[in-house]
């Protein structure tokens, strides 16, 4: 093994050894920065490498499993991690030359070490293959998430992050319940071994194992906002300074949902979760996710309620994905976790910018901005068109091949639900781009120029590849789920 | 707080913490550990502070701080080389096992104990003392 | 009417997890499913490869260290995540 | 119906589990929920180490002579656990504190009521 095999424990243990440094440091975004940056760099390095190579397990320590905790590196972690890092990297960047507005000059370096904190175990959630070690990262995403909701620290924020902390402390009993269900019926906490010992009692224990499915699904769902458990997320989302709704949007949730198709698939395994109602369960409400949550947004005058309502629908269509409980819909689910998070990611420090700039939460109010900030709007509009799914973007291949999936699996009925919501994503959409350009009306005129360009171009670029490199991303993940 | 309370807890507090740190040292050989000892310790600090005694070498915020970063620094490190001893496959620092039931015995094992009562201890007299301040704060 | 809709919840629920009571292992039953090589290796290799006679610690500061590494760093985390509430985002 | 009576712990576990729920669901008062909050965790701990139980098997601290032990992975795990629950009720506990100082009232419904403008 060399040091590039084993970068995501490297990488993992870097960043929390250096989010125990950070808060001693004069300048902590000096710091921070090139740490996020270097680490990015490690991280595609090593996937770079290994990508299309065979999976292998990093062990924690001396002991291999069972006995032992082990990381899990397959194309799915790794593309994953790869987005994680990266998104991460170009918030931070974005967000350190406007710290003094968003977040404020004094809690920086709060949030800094949150932002470490918070990468570190959204990356542990995805790499582990141990039940139980995930959940502690889950915990400890959930405890930094609320602390960068709380940054700006305004009564909205206490409130939306009371809310988020109870509903996901309720989501974490679930998933620690599910884990004492399977610990009872198998003894064992590694993935692979759990699945070894359930499929020979699977007949015989079908109740127990069902129940056990329902709770994983419950707890991931809280905490990735399935459609009516999503209570929390447009609440959390709105009140958060702009960095912390980008890094919740695009990051946070996908990675409890990444720990339940890891359950769904190496837990129980496709024969397994094709035998029970589960997967309906899972469709009813994605599906019904997936329109309600366009409908919401749809009737929202806020501009960031209304990119967080279309969170929930499509976080609808990756959860979408999972219930078709074939590898090609589970492959369909990590790409729109990909293309999802970027887009959405730079949604949010693009509508944060508008609200900076224009001072102003109204998406009335981006009426003719377009020609005031060109660059800013055509990244918006950029984003829109991959959510409504325009030919070549992330957002089209991933509700294609989601259309393409559904067929195999016999469901036809259910293209219906993935028609309605792309029209619906298009009526909320659209009309913020039309009135942006070509609205005679005269807008809000921004205050000054002075925007972070960099990041958002490389964003934007990042998108531009994820489509354009869709197939073999896909047959990569697809190989690796089979 | 009445004088006879804090002459109690003045008496009592030096036996407490002793324990808490026998629980700690000895997390290895007997029941207990890091994490049970550090409460206890705690639990004695916290109860100085109910009853208003001002030590001299009580902990203040920025001390606790900076004992929980970097006794986790040293954790981290400590931990951290194992962890890529194991994933690596090679053996960098050989920690001798010793006689098991010696209290210098069991390689890193009392060193991570002491490291991680350090970190429960502070942890808990920083967030005791922060509520502490807010509410005192709110009433006045 | 809220202690209604409170015990039918609690009810509901309470129901729903027992469903699967007629699978579950048997209490106390040395020969339970969740008694098995792990549980043997921790038990019979634990003191011999980590030298710890408190099988407890030897096995979550050696085999599964990772998990209470994390664990220590919850501690770090709801730290920081209070002054961030209560010290309006600053630190000291 | 015998299984209820045998493991008994597993099913008043359960019950709790239920009971912590709704607390945590139905109530209002932010303290109430906390309470409810670690009723439930505490029932999945008591859960999780009745799954380690053995009869009639020594705690798991080595003895010469001594032949059953105690499963010791559950305790290892739980003492996790009930460290994540400990922080969590830390973090709820200041975002309670805070809330009382801005709104003066810990009623849920009241505080999702009252706009920000008339503080």
């Amino acid at each position: 093994m060399s040091l590039i095999s084993v970068a995501p424990l490297v990488i993992i243990l870097l960043l929390l050894i250096s989010s125990f440094v950070l808060p001693f440091l004069k300048k902590p975004i000096k710091t921070s920065l090139p740490i996020l940056g270097a680490l990015t760099l490690y991280a595609w390095i090593h996937g770079l490498t290994y990508l299309g190579k065979d999976m292998y397990t990093i062990q924690a320590g001396h002991a291999e499993p069972p006995f032992g905790i082990a990381l899990r590196v397959s194309a799915v972690e790794i593309v994953i991690g790869l987005l994680f890092m990266t998104v991460t990297t170009l918030i931070i960047w974005f967000s350190a030359q406007q710290f003094h507005r968003e977040v404020g000059e004094k809690q920086q370096k709060t949030f800094l070490v949150l932002v470490h904190l918070l990468v570190a175990s959204l990356l542990g959630i995805v790499y582990t293959q141990d039940l139980f070690n995930g959940f502690v990262f889950i915990e400890v995403s959930t405890l930094a998430a609320c602390g960068i909701i709380v940054v700006k620290n305004k009564a909205d924020n206490i409130k939306a992050a009371v809310k988020y902390l109870i509903l996901s402390s309720l989501g974490s009993g679930l998933v620690l319940m599910g884990i004492a269900y399977l610990y009872a019926l198998t003894g064992y906490l590694d993935m692979n071994y759990i699945h070894e010992a359930l499929v020979p009692i699977a007949s015989e224990k079908s109740r127990m194992i069902l129940i056990s499915m329902v709770l994983f699904m419950t707890g991931a769902g809280i905490k990735s906002a399935l459609f009516p458990m999503h209570i929390w997320l447009p609440d959390a989302h709105t009140a958060a300074p702009g960095a912390s709704s980008a890094l919740l949007s695009g990051l946070v949730i996908k990675a409890p949902a990444v720990y339940f198709l890891k359950v769904c698939v190496m837990v129980y395994g496709y024969n397994m979760i094709n035998q029970t109602a589960f997967l309906q369960l899972i469709l009813l409400f994605s599906g019904t996710g997936m329109i309600v949550g366009s409908l919401f947004a749809r009737t929202q005058k806020n501009m960031k309620r209304m990119i967080a309502y279309s969170s929930v629908a499509q976080m609808g269509y990756i959860f979408f994905g999972i219930g078709l409980g074939t590898p090609a819909g589970m492959a369909i689910a990590v790409y729109h976790m990909l293309g999802h998070g970027v887009t959405k990611a730079t949604l949010f420090l693009v509508a944060s910018t508008f609200i900076d700039k224009l001072k102003s939460y109204e998406l009335s109010s981006l009426k003719g901005v377009g020609r005031e900030m060109p660059f800013e709007m055509a990244v918006f509009t950029l984003c829109g068109f991959s959510m409504v799914g325009i030919p070549i973007l992330p957002g089209f291949i991933s509700k294609w091949n989601l259309a393409l999936a559904t067929i195999e699996t016999g469901q036809v009925w259910l293209l219906a639900i993935i028609l309605v919501s792309s029209v619906l994503n298009a009526a909320y959409y659209f009309p913020v781009t039309i009135n942006g350009f070509f609205s005679d009306e005269e807008g809000l005129k921004p205050n000054d120029n002075h925007v972070a360009k960099a990041p958002l171009a490389v964003l934007t670029a990042l998108l531009v590849l994820l489509g354009a490199l869709s197939g073999p991303i896909l047959k990569l993940i697809e190989a690796a789920l089979t | 707080m009445t004088i006879i309370i804090q002459n109690v807890v003045r008496l009592i507090v030096p036996f407490i913490l002793m324990f808490g740190a026998y629980v700690t040292v000895y997390g290895h050989v007997s029941p207990g550990g890091g994490f049970a000892g550090g409460t206890i310790l705690a639990a004695a600090l916290i109860l100085e502070r109910f009853v208003g005694i001002n030590r001299k070498w009580s902990l203040n915020k920025s001390t606790c701080l900076k004992g929980v970063s970097f006794s986790l620094v040293g954790y981290g490190i400590l931990k951290g080389i194992a962890f890529l001893e194991g994933a690596m496959h090679i053996e960098l620092i050989h920690w001798p096992l010793g006689q098991p039931g010696a209290l210098f015995s069991a390689g890193i094992i009392p060193l991570l104990n002491i490291l991680i009562g350090l970190v429960v201890m502070m942890a808990f007299v920083l967030l005791f003392d922060l509520f502490n301040e807010d509410l005192a704060g709110e009433d006045h | 009417m809220r202690l209604t809709v409170s015990i039918f919840v609690a009810v509901c629920l309470a129901v729903v997890l027992l469903v699967g009571i007629v699978d579950f292992p048997e209490f106390g039953a040395a020969n339970n499913p969740a008694h098995n090589e792990v549980m043997e290796k921790y038990i019979e290799e634990g003191v011999k490869e980590t030298g710890a006679v408190n099988l407890v610690s030897g096995m979550i500061l050696d085999y599964r260290a990772f998990d209470t590494f994390i664990e220590s760093i919850v501690f770090f985390t709801a730290v920081i995540s209070v002054f961030a509430v209560l010290k309006g985002g600053k630190i000291l | 119906m015998s299984i209820l009576l045998d493991n008994f712990i597993e099913v008043g576990s359960i019950i709790l589990f239920a009971i912590g729920f709704t607390t945590l669901l139905v109530h209002n008062n932010l303290i109430k929920k906390i309470i409810g909050l670690n009723i439930m965790d505490t029932s999945i701990f008591l859960y999780f180490i009745s799954i380690g139980y053995i009869d009639e098997a020594h705690a798991p601290i080595f003895k010469e002579g001594v032949v059953q032990y105690v499963n010791p992975v559950p305790s290892g795990l739980m003492l996790t656990g009930i460290v994540v629950a400990v922080s969590v009720t830390a973090f709820a506990l200041a975002l309670t504190i805070r809330l009382h100082s801005i709104y003066g009232t810990l009623e849920l419904d009241e505080i999702m009521k009252m706009r920000e403008e008339n503080i």
